[in-house]
């Protein structure tokens, strides 16, 4: 039964994991900037999310809503303002790395002062479990995640399937000149992938304030799990790195059932660097290492 | 051309590569002769720069063979390849583009791997040589001048230097003359027939028609990865199917 | 680190401005947890001390003035070590107040490298007492709360089975060795023993192996924010089981929490309504200036303060330095000090023997003594 | 003022090692690690437990911690043959979370995050260096000779082989180049010439816990080389010692609460890594040359 409930533990993780490694993948893949600071996105869409639900005593949806709006901006003017500077003068990845890596520094240590660097949580009775079999607990929020995962990867599926706009983001991860030709602008396009990404961490970031809590530094975590599955996933491949997210977010559960917890993280990275040493171009990847 | 020496300088025997299902090296099988230049040419997609991959190590191909006076260069590592005496030009240059054009040139001189290297005597010829090098193709003014920071023409003649400095007796250039001016052109030429003159073997990819008509021996002509035919220019550019192909192709 | 190195940096900055008191005037450190996750705790206990050290400045006990240098070190042994090199090494201090197992290992022999002496009033982690003759805890430790607490619940709740979920540092390591010791003996089990880093927040795979172990108990040997969550999300994840820890559960977080109710905790026992002058001076001050009842860490390092007057105005008198060497000769000296909630003495170690009781939240976030154990 | 100067000096000497040797692959190899700390708690580890367990003679610690950092470097080498650009920062990272969990869980050795304590001071020609200014003058010259080897080597024919592969590796494979063997010789030079700074801060601090190595460690690190200018001499050692300055000057900044002073100076780091890559890419010291890709 451990192993079950364990199982009904990773789908959950993973879903969550699987939606900000999406918004990561879909970052990544169509504007090539390394966007470390896509959990910093997650941080300000949960405490946005806490400050309007449990401090301002809004209801779920309205805090939600926020978040998003919180999220949505924090990526595009990311890209306005520090991004997209930088490669107008083609800077490296390396230059974009950095910058990112700084934004993430700046947002994290201003949520901490602005909130304390402790946890903070919007209770709900919806975290609490019920017994479902015997021995497996499952809370209506493990169902809520896995709900919100499969309608968000549906709409973005459709989204990019058939709208115009959508097509052309796909295109974009191929070859920028080729939309160029087209018509398109790159750089009203690469914002769209911003608003996007960014907005994909919103649900994942509300349910983590609900189930476990966040604290301004969760954004490491959330960007490190983001960039393994994506890589693991295969770069350009937004189905990878959805599935990678649903594995490693598996394997970091799973693994309870013989490692002590402190291992978890390991074993994520581990896997990783298999990947990278065995199979740089992931499960679905294209794209080449070099 | 003087005597039929025993071994040829570079014998490649039925060499194949596909990706997926495309044939990019189908069948192919020359020599390269000593002390002649040797020219590929083809319509832009034939496998010229896949031919000179798979002979420099850096794409593995999936069957035929590739000997180096007789010794194979199948499995080795590009470096491997360099040091037995293969240098090769990019089309895209890859400079070391930070680097000084002097050191550029100075670091082809000195393959050895460990953290310490012979100084003294060897060094100071180095230096000499790199002098020399930069002086006969005018970038001695440049020495010192980043990469980056030189203008096209100097980059190519850089890219030159750089195979001249390793002391190869194959060179490999892939479109050394394309883009150049006419005084550049003529000084390129010079250049590349000095060092056929010393024994060197060069084949050269070119588009550039005028090159084929003033420096090459002899033309390989590459179409979808096949070797549809070799012999003079003369012999191959007139062709008159070959000439359809060449064109037509470019023209669309 | 990031911030460590900056603190490295940063927390020396402030001799020059430190150094311009009276030759009379007396310095002593303390090294709390101001900020982070931890933060509660040091504003509990530099509450305590700083009323203490108000107390005597008013009394006039010391020739010149008593004042207190707070370092931050967020309750962990890596910011623990750069303040104290700074206490020892640039401030001088001959007494430094430490708090957390981890930072006190860390710390202790830096300390005892330059004869300061250095006291702990909320770190219980068993090792604690060997740390050498210049490092003293006026806190039981917690092999005495564990050995309180296991016979306790083992034999008069009938709770056998018991699962430890303990932090991995050195605090939870040292719990752990104390059950493996203590249950045995007393007739209980220990069925599961799971260790977190300690910044882990997620409990939902760590809920799911103790339910999977069936047990009486779980005991939590953790602090802070994590032990917070670990609460919550145990209760969440259909671990209905009784809930147990040491004296952190006293932590106002905790007690405010509705899934902490019905968990036992045991604290040393502290008589606040005892009769003496030296208790009611300080329930009242207390009371009086942060509005609410003090909790036993207060208690703790309001002795602390205590001790370091007591054994200063001594020397003092004597017309000795107020050295490490002279305080812990002074200690060895003196039979008992008239502290807070008792009169305590010091055994030849360093450590201190009280009775521990046992503490039940009950509704509305309160906790109510349910048993004293005194013990040996 | 005088021991906040000299441990100010101490703290800024063996942070310059680190970004010394961080910048030497960063910069000149174009390896882009963040998992450089790995090799600072190598050295520091090995110092402390060979200095409490056979000696804590610095001609025992220092060569034993450079070897095994050299050995440890593998790690990193074989990624950085395999992968480059955000692959290999990926993989770096990886390796550091790696690192990390082992330091926190091998205690029979690191002490887990209790860490080891009572480190004893480092021993030169059989005579304790304990006195902080004594101390100073070790790290100086140690950071001194870090800086000679450093340099030596980028001005020999190494160096030029690093820079060429770093600039295109194909063509520095045609120019005869094993990068290979090259790019796992810097990553050990570099690896075990940050185990030096290990070594340093076990004995000066007489602690050693996993705190020292996280991943901040080694982004802090990198933000010194960035800041001061990537793949030049002067600028590791400009970062080191900026980003030392800056909290002692956030510090005498008295409008500022004490518990937050070091979420500020964290603001600062990380604005001023934006605004440089914005505005001036090659760091302070590099001018305007960009940061290669």
């Amino acid at each position: 039964m451990l192993l079950l409930q364990l199982l009904v533990n990773g789908l959950q993780t993973g879903a969550l994991y699987a939606l900000t490694a999406a918004g990561f993948s879909l970052i990544f893949g169509t504007t090539r900037v390394f966007h470390l600071a896509h959990g910093s996105a997650f941080v300000i869409a949960a405490y946005v999310f806490y400050s309007l639900a449990a401090r301002a005593g809004a209801h779920w949806s309205l805090a939600l809503l926020g978040a998003a709006a919180a999220a949505v901006l924090f990526g595009v003017l990311l890209d306005r303002v520090v991004y997209a500077p930088i490669r107008r003068h083609e800077g490296s990845f390396f230059t974009l790395f950095i910058a990112s890596l700084g934004s993430a520094i700046v947002v994290q240590n201003v949520v901490g002062i602005a909130f304390g660097r402790s946890v903070v949580t919007v209770s709900t009775p919806l975290s609490r479990s019920a017994e479902v079999l015997p021995g497996v607990f499952v809370a209506p929020l493990a169902g809520v995640a896995i709900g919100c995962a499969l309608v968000c990867f549906w709409l973005l599926q459709h989204f990019l399937g058939t709208t115009q706009r959508g097509v052309a983001l796909r295109a974009l991860a191929e070859n920028a000149q080729l939309v160029r030709a087209y018509g398109l602008h790159p750089a009203r396009l690469s914002t769209l992938a911003f608003a996007l990404g960014s907005l994909l961490v919103v649900p994942a970031a509300a349910l983590t304030v609900a189930t476990s809590g966040a604290n301004p530094a969760m954004g490491n975590h959330v960007m490190l799990i983001s960039l393994a599955a994506t890589i693991v996933g295969g770069v350009g491949s937004l189905r990878g790195a959805a599935c990678a997210g649903l594995l490693l977010g598996m394997a970091e559960n799973l693994a309870l059932w013989r490692l002590e917890p402190q291992w978890s993280e390991a074993v994520t990275f581990v896997v990783l660097l298999g990947f990278i040493l065995v199979r740089p171009t992931g499960f679905f990847g294209r794209a080449h290492a070099h | 051309m003087s005597t039929v020496p025993v071994e040829p300088p570079l014998r490649v025997r039925g060499l194949r590569k596909a990706f997926g299902g495309l044939r990019v090296t189908d069948d192919v099988s020359f020599d390269l002769a000593a002390g002649i230049v040797t020219t590929l040419v083809g319509p832009n997609g034939a496998g010229k720069t896949t031919l000179f991959n798979q002979i420099t190590g850096e794409l593995a191909p999936d069957g035929g063979s590739i000997a180096l006076h007789g010794q194979a260069l199948l499995g080795l590592a590009p470096w491997q390849v360099a040091r037995r005496g293969v240098a090769r030009s990019f089309q895209d240059l890859r400079l070391f583009g930070q680097m000084t054009a002097h050191d550029n040139l100075l670091t082809a001189m000195e393959p050895a791997t460990g953290l310490w290297q012979p100084g003294g005597a060897a060094r100071q010829e180095r230096r000499e040589r790199v002098a020399q090098l930069l002086e006969a193709t005018g970038l001695a003014a440049q020495a010192q001048a980043r990469a980056v920071d030189l203008s096209y023409a100097q980059r190519k003649f850089l890219s030159l230097a750089r195979v001249m400095a390793s002391r190869a007796r194959l060179w490999l250039l892939d479109e050394p003359a394309s883009g150049l001016d006419r005084g550049s052109y003529e000084r390129f030429v010079a250049l590349v027939r000095g060092a056929v003159r010393g024994g060197v073997t060069v084949c050269l990819i070119e588009h550039n028609l005028d090159i084929v008509a003033d420096l090459s021996d002899r033309v390989l002509f590459l179409d979808r990865g096949r070797l549809l035919a070799e012999g003079t220019p003369q012999a191959v550019m007139g062709d008159p199917a070959l000439a359809a192909i060449y064109f037509g192709e470019r023209a669309a | 680190m990031w911030q460590v190195i900056g603190r490295l940096a940063a927390t020396f900055a402030f001799v020059a401005s430190a150094q311009a008191a009276r030759a009379q005037d007396v310095r002593i450190g303390a090294l709390f947890a101001m900020s982070g996750t931890q933060a509660t705790f040091g504003e509990l206990m530099s509450s305590g001390a700083q009323l203490a050290v108000d107390h005597a400045n008013a009394d006039r006990v010391l020739k010149g003035k008593l004042s207190m240098l707070v370092e931050d070190t967020q309750g962990t042994p890596q910011n623990g070590v750069i303040a104290i090199n700074k206490l020892v090494n640039v401030e001088s201090v001959p007494f430094v107040l430490s708090s957390y197992s981890g930072v006190a290992k860390a710390i202790a022999p830096i300390a005892a490298r330059a004869k300061v002496v250095a006291v702990n009033g909320g770190g219980v982690g068993p090792d604690l007492a060997e740390l050498g003759p210049y490092f003293w805890n006026v806190i039981p430790l917690a092999n005495f709360e564990v050995r309180a607490f296991v016979p306790y619940v083992v034999k008069q709740r009938n709770l056998k089975r018991i699962a430890l979920l303990y932090v991995d540092d050195p605090l939870g390591n040292g719990i752990r060795k104390e059950f493996e010791a203590a249950l045995p003996g007393a007739g209980g089990e220990l069925v599961a023993a799971l260790s977190v880093p300690v910044a882990t927040q997620q409990f939902a795979g760590v809920a799911a192996r103790i339910r999977e172990a069936r047990p009486d108990l779980v005991y939590i040997a953790s602090y802070g924010a994590q032990q917070v969550a670990a609460i919550k999300q145990l209760r969440d994840n259909g671990v209905t089981q009784t809930l147990a820890s040491y004296g952190a559960f006293s932590n106002p977080e905790i007690l405010a929490l509705p899934e902490a109710k019905g968990a036992l905790f045991t604290t040393q026992l502290v008589d606040t309504d005892g009769g003496d002058a030296v208790t009611k001076r300080f329930v009242a001050d207390y009371k009086a200036k942060h509005g609410k009842a003090a909790n036993v860490y207060t208690i703790n390092y309001y002795n602390i303060v205590r001790v370091f007057v007591l054994l200063a105005a001594e020397l003092q008198k004597q017309g000795k330095p107020v050295t490490g060497e002279n305080l812990l000769a002074q200690r060895s000296a003196t039979r008992s000090f008239d502290l807070v909630g008792a009169k305590v003495s010091f055994e030849a170690n360093g450590t201190v023997n009280a009775p521990i009781q046992i503490n039940e939240i009950g509704a509305g976030g309160v906790a109510k003594a349910v048993a004293v154990v005194a013990t040996k | 003022m005088l021991a906040y100067l000299i441990n100010l000096g101490v703290l800024v000497g063996i942070n310059a090692v680190l970004a010394v040797t961080l910048n030497f692959v960063m910069g000149y190899a174009g390896i882009y690690s963040i998992a450089h700390a790995v090799f600072f708690g190598v050295g520091a580890y090995t110092a402390a437990f060979v200095a409490l367990h056979l000696s804590a003679s610095l001609f025992v610690t220092l060569p034993l911690a450079m070897l095994l950092a050299a050995a440890v470097s593998v790690a990193l080498a074989l990624p950085a043959l395999r992968v480059r650009g955000e692959y290999f920062v990926a993989a770096s990272l990886g390796l550091q979370v790696i690192a990390v969990t082992v330091f926190s869980e091998w205690k029979s050795v690191t002490g887990g995050i209790g860490g080891v304590t009572g480190i004893p001071p480092a021993e030169l020609f059989g005579r304790a260096v304990a006195a902080p200014a004594h101390f100073l003058v070790l790290t100086l010259a140690c950071l001194g000779a870090v800086i000679a080897a450093t340099t030596l080597l980028l001005r020999s024919a190494f160096g030029r082989s690093l820079q060429a592969l770093r600039d295109s590796e194909s063509a520095a494979q045609a120019a005869g180049k094993n990068v290979a063997a090259i790019k796992t010789l810097a990553v050990a030079v570099s690896a075990s010439l940050a185990a030096v700074a290990g070594v340093l801060y076990a004995h000066y601090i007489a602690f050693v816990n996993v705190e020292s190595f996280t991943l901040d460690t080694s982004v802090l690190l990198m933000a010194m080389v960035i800041i001061g200018g990537t793949g030049t001499l002067l600028g590791p050692l400009v970062g080191a010692l900026l980003l030392m300055l800056l909290p002692s000057l956030f510090s005498f900044m008295s409008f500022l609460p004490p518990t937050e002073i070091s979420a500020v100076q964290q603001i600062a780091y990380g604005a001023t890594m934006v605004l440089l890559m914005i505005f001036r890419p090659g760091g302070l010291v590099g001018g305007n040359a960009r940061a290669r890709s």
